[in-house]
């Protein structure tokens, strides 16, 4: 991305977010706080980022907190179509609660559903945060947390014959 | 051979040939061997048309025409599930019925000219014809006893297409009626073999009556009712063992009726051949008729290689639309050719 | 005749808060029907239109995130290809491209040229899969069986040079592991002419065919701006007029030697989105054809890897050109950092987004496959249509396991939809 | 074999009565006396383990294999296995993937569904014994929810693979209607009140 376009995307977001630029996968890291989000997606939205990739969570367990990512790119704008944008928020693992994104991106509907029963993050303003990939068994273990420990030998596995119905 | 017959009381004569015709020619085991060859066809020549080969090891040196067979078997031996939501009586005796409505029309459609039967002979058109419209009453409540959603909206389908094309169908048995102005099929098939066969001079009627046997047996396109796509089986989801045997085999059995009444009515039944007495008069122009219903056979059950399945809505419309006026154009064209004749 | 259909602006809160009448019925279209792959759809339907869709999925999740954590870097190719078993090279290549961004490593040319053949092959493959599931769905096994005739040559080819028949793993970060054979070009010809005048019978049989056409036509109907804001993904996408195409926008893996053009149309109905599947296919067989023509020489797996090779793997790579997993291969770390990889896979874009922290094992990998962006289909497009209409959408928006796919933004019928007060 | 469970008719007064006996019972016996034939044992046999109707269940990865299957090349209607979509009139569950918690219930409803006779092909090593997805928290082997006849290793298993699996089951129903035959010979139904002089 060339170094005026950064420049004119970072002016346009204010000083509250930090931008960072990783030349080989065309991905703009822009970290914001939890109070900005939703004025920076706005903007990056009439900017030209018009559909959601992927929500997804890092969870930092040592440092106590879960850094929330949302993945844009842009179908309409062809001149910055060719990358991606991080925004990134982070949130106390004790009470993971951010904004929900979905009256900005109608995209990360069903996304931020996914990570919602994976991570155990409110997305509060989300429609319906029904389960959407796990059986109710699993709801509420919130499996992809660093501290959900997989069974790592096989024995205890296969002990009582896998998973119980 | 033939003095035998001269032993029996004259009286019994056509009761005796009313029991043949039900039972062994037109009827029963006739019936069952064809239904043995129509459905290997049918799977054999759409496989053909998929670049397979379609059942072949159940009796290889056949060709595998015993696959049927193996089915019927299997289904015997099987648990019959009755859903304790299904109402009993209509759930289990209704497949009963659907065979049997759809086996007696052939009783009443004359294959030779010495056919001579118990019922009065002069309504032999009109008799035919009111057993196969009762079928789909059956089928409806069939779909709503088996208290189950998809047998539901397929008993719902079964009524909407049952209404829009039954019309276009009486409308082209009536115009084969003004074309030809006798009921009794066997004056019919007398003034063919005078004039030309049924299907050169009023070829939009006979185009009428394919059109509704297709949608009467679900055939090809108009395989709505048992959607296997969107509604699991229509409604014939909640049969297992047996049952669920006679009522696969019913649309073959309808189908076989109506290509029969076809052939007796646009394709000059037995016209070539004309005999008298037990052997020529019933025999020889028999297999003649029966011949030319299994080729109509084979090209309607040919159509399921060919054609997704319309819409129900699609089909709706078309059969009050153009199958109607089609329809329509028959009963002029007709009531134009009956002058010429 | 197109069926007009008028498309409302609408928000997922009032499709959720939808008033039912009395007469709606509520279908479990479940895994086990043959109208649905590994989803229930759960359609609430009035007389024959469908009101309201909910899809229920996740019935195929098996968690690859999770398992990817626990294994090595090596390890999580085989499991990225199962979720999208039909198109596994495109799978295999998007993960192995970011993990080769975070490493720094860049393939030599000839392994980017084997890349982008294998790539299209297998999104041949995945049209003609996605072309057999819709001719089942719109009740015509002649279709499907002769779409899946017409894979197995493709599946051949790939055979002769990987020996499996789907799951390849033939991509491996720094290259490829197997050479072209020797008479991979000229069998690759015979492929393609043997499926160019195939699509002729398509043509004939189906794409033309009257019912294909009165039941797909205006059928699903997905406005550009619908699907831009629904995010939905590849050919849908293009099918409803949007030109994005990541082999063009953000090209990888050689794809900017090669020129082709992306086919779009307008009407984004599931009609115009089985004619751009095939158009698709033609771009891959021109674009193949290019390939097998300007194939470089050299060297299939990165320089400096090859370089820190025993002189055991030296001397199987010299003979016989393939690459064999050497120790420095399985003992991958790659530096502190994070890596984003988008691929135009047949069935559209899959995003992997991966975070390492040194180790031997990824810290966090996350996949979205195309399916799961093309959600939205089921709850805003399916309402309002007819039950009919269920498996033809569904079907030509070439869904595959364990996610889902739909297209477009139409709004239920005003009639059904009492405005939330 | 499973008849219709007519109710039980009961006699319907003095005058004019007759006795029709328990119709289940007498239904159940016949069953009995024609399956312990030889000859109708054979038939049976070669009734079941020629048509072989799959429910329509796509459990996961390994539906492209079963697809490709019943597709022209390793066309499997020769076997008679037409998959016909309704567990109420087919005798095989093919499971052919992983078995996803949610998954395993929509399978043990299917086998349920189905009429008595049925058997169970497990497909893919992920429901063999764990396969690339063994530790998962989300997966669950073939034994845990349903008594399988017949393992296809491979992942996914080739069509050859499927079609042997066929035939190998075609050998397996052939052995338990011998094994049913000799113990119906052997007077083992008497227990039941089954005559057999």
């Amino acid at each position: 991305m060339s170094s005026e376009q950064l420049e004119k995307l970072s002016g346009l977001l204010g000083d509250t977010a930090k931008v960072a630029y990783n030349e080989r996968s065309n991905l703009i890291r822009i970290e914001v706080e939890r109070g900005e989000l939703r004025n920076v997606a706005v903007q990056l939205r009439d900017y030209g980022f018009d559909h959601c990739s992927s929500v997804t969570v890092v969870d930092y367990p040592k440092e106590d907190l879960m850094e929330v990512v949302w993945h844009l790119s842009s179908y309409s704008r062809s001149e910055v179509s060719r990358y991606t944008i991080g925004l990134v928020t982070s949130v106390s693992r004790s009470k993971p609660e951010v904004a929900s994104l979905t009256d900005v991106w109608e995209s990360a509907l069903f996304l931020e559903r996914e990570t919602h029963e994976m991570f155990g993050v409110n997305f509060v303003g989300h429609p319906d945060l029904r389960p959407l990939l796990l059986p109710e068994e699993l709801m509420g273990t919130w499996p992809l947390r660093k501290d959900y420990q997989l069974k790592k030998k096989r024995e205890d596995v296969f002990k009582k014959g896998g998973a119980s119905l | 051979m033939m003095d035998f017959l001269n032993l029996i009381p004259v009286t019994w004569l056509p009761l005796l040939e009313s029991v043949f015709y039900a039972l062994v020619f037109p009827g029963f085991i006739a019936i069952l061997l064809l239904a043995f060859f129509i459905i290997w066809f049918e799977r054999k020549a759409a496989a053909r048309v998929q670049m397979r080969y379609g059942p072949l090891w159940v009796s290889k040196r056949t060709g595998g025409i015993a696959q049927l067979l193996a089915d019927m078997i299997r289904f015997s031996f099987q648990e019959f599930i009755v859903p304790e939501g299904a109402d009993l009586i209509p759930f289990v005796f209704l497949p009963g019925f659907l065979l049997a409505f759809s086996v007696l029309p052939t009783l009443f459609i004359p294959i030779g000219p010495y056919y001579s039967h118990i019922f009065p002979a002069g309504y032999t058109l009109l008799l035919s014809v009111a057993f196969t419209l009762v079928i789909p009453v059956y089928l409806v409540v069939l779909g709503w006893a088996a208290d189950n959603k998809f047998s539901f909206i397929g008993a719902l389908r079964e009524a909407y297409l049952l209404i829009s094309y039954e019309v276009p169908f009486i409308l082209a048995i009536a115009s084969a009626f003004l074309l030809y102005g006798t009921l009794n099929l066997v004056e019919v098939v007398t003034i063919q073999e005078r004039s030309l066969p049924g299907i050169i001079l009023n070829p939009v009627a006979a185009l009428v009556f394919l059109i509704a046997v297709i949608r009467a047996t679900g055939r090809g396109p108009y395989d709505i009712v048992e959607a296997d796509s969107e509604l699991v089986f229509g409604p014939y989801v909640e049969y297992s063992s047996l049952m669920f045997g006679f009522v696969m085999g019913v649309p073959y059995i309808e189908l076989y009726s109506y290509s029969l009444l076809f052939s007796v009515l646009f394709l000059g039944g037995w016209a070539p051949i004309t005999g008298v007495g037990f052997l020529g008069g019933l025999i020889i122009p028999g297999i003649v008729t029966f011949v030319k219903a299994v080729i109509v056979m084979c090209a309607l059950v040919f159509l399921r290689g060919v054609y997704p399945r319309y819409k129900l809505d699609k089909a709706v419309r078309a059969g009050w639309s153009w199958v109607f006026y089609l329809a329509l154009i028959a009963l002029l064209l007709s009531a134009f050719m009956s002058r010429v004749l | 005749m197109t069926q007009e259909i008028k498309t409302i602006p609408f928000t997922y809160e009032a499709l959720s808060q939808l008033k039912m009448s009395e007469g709606v019925l509520e279908l479990q279209i479940g895994p086990a029907h043959a109208g649905s792959g590994h989803m229930r759809i759960v359609a609430w339907v009035e007389g024959d239109t469908v009101v309201k869709v909910d899809p229920d999925i996740g019935f195929v999740h098996r968690g690859v995130e999770k398992l990817s954590e626990d294994r090595i870097y090596i390890k999580a190719i085989p499991m990225v290809e199962r979720p999208s078993l039909v198109d596994t090279v495109n799978a295999n290549l998007g993960y192995v491209m970011a993990l080769e961004r975070l490493l720094g490593i860049e393939p030599p040319p000839r392994a980017q040229y084997i890349r982008v053949i294998t790539a299209e092959i297998s999104r041949i493959m995945s049209h003609l899969y996605g072309i057999a599931i819709y001719g089942i769905f719109m009740g015509s096994s002649t279709v499907f069986m002769w779409a899946m005739a017409d894979r197995e040559p493709f599946i051949d080819l790939l055979q002769e040079l990987t020996g499996a028949r789907i799951t390849y793993s033939h991509i491996i970060p720094g290259g490829v592991r197997w050479d072209l054979p020797k008479d991979f070009a000229e069998n690759a010809e015979i492929a393609l002419k043997y499926l160019e005048n195939r699509t002729k019978d398509y043509e004939k049989v189906w794409i033309n065919n009257p019912v294909v056409v009165a039941r797909s036509m205006g059928v699903g109907k997905l406005s550009a701006e619908g699907a831009i804001r629904l995010g939905v993904v590849g050919p849908n996408l293009r099918a409803s007029g949007v030109k994005y195409d990541i082999r063009k926008e953000e090209p990888y893996a050689a794809y900017e030697e090669f020129d082709f053009e992306v086919p779009t149309f307008k009407e984004g109905d599931s009609y115009s989105r089985l004619l751009q599947r095939v158009e698709e296919i033609k771009q891959s067989i021109h674009i193949i054809r290019q390939a097998l023509k300007r194939l470089p020489d050299g060297k299939i797996i990165y320089e400096d890897y090859y370089k820190r090779m025993s002189p055991l793997m030296k001397k199987i790579y010299d003979e016989k050109g393939r690459v064999k997993f050497t120790l420095m291969l399985t003992s991958l770390s790659p530096p502190k950092g994070e890596a984003v990889s988008r691929v135009e896979g047949g069935r559209g874009e899959m995003f992997y987004y991966l975070v390492s922290d040194g180790g031997k094992a990824p810290y966090r990998f996350r996949v979205v496959t195309p399916s799961f962006r093309n959600l939205p289909f089921f709850t805003h497009v399916m309402p309002g249509h007819k039950l009919a209409d269920i498996p033809v959408i569904y079907g030509r928006i070439d869904y595959f396991p364990p996610r889902p796919i739909d297209d477009g933004l139409f709004e239920p019928d005003p009639r059904y939809l009492v405005a939330p007060s | 074999m499973g008849l219709v469970l007519l109710p039980k008719v009961i006699e319907v007064g003095d005058e004019g009565s007759f006795y029709l006996g328990n119709l289940d019972q007498v239904a159940k016996r016949a069953a009995e006396y024609i399956k312990s034939n030889r000859v109708a044992n054979k038939m049976i046999t070669w009734g079941y383990s020629y048509s072989l109707w799959p429910a329509y269940l796509v459990t996961a990865c390994c539906g492209t294999e079963m697809a490709a299957a019943s597709g022209p090349r390793f066309d499997l209607e020769r076997l008679g296995f037409l998959s016909y979509g309704n567990p109420r009139q087919s005798n095989l569950v093919v499971i052919d993937g992983t078995l996803s918690i949610k998954m395993a219930k929509v399978v043990r409803t299917v086998w349920e569904q189905m009429p008595e006779p049925k058997w169970v092909i497990a497909m893919g090593a992920c429901v063999l014994d764990g396969g690339i997805f063994w530790n998962s928290y989300n997966t669950v082997l073939a034994r845990d929810v349903l008594p399988v006849d017949v393992y296809v290793p491979g992942c996914p298993p080739r069509p050859e693979a499927l079609a042997t699996s066929v035939i190998m089951l075609k050998e397996k129903i052939k052995e338990q209607q011998a094994k049913y035959l000799r113990r119906s010979r052997k007077g083992a139904l008497n227990k039941e009140g089954v005559s057999s002089e």
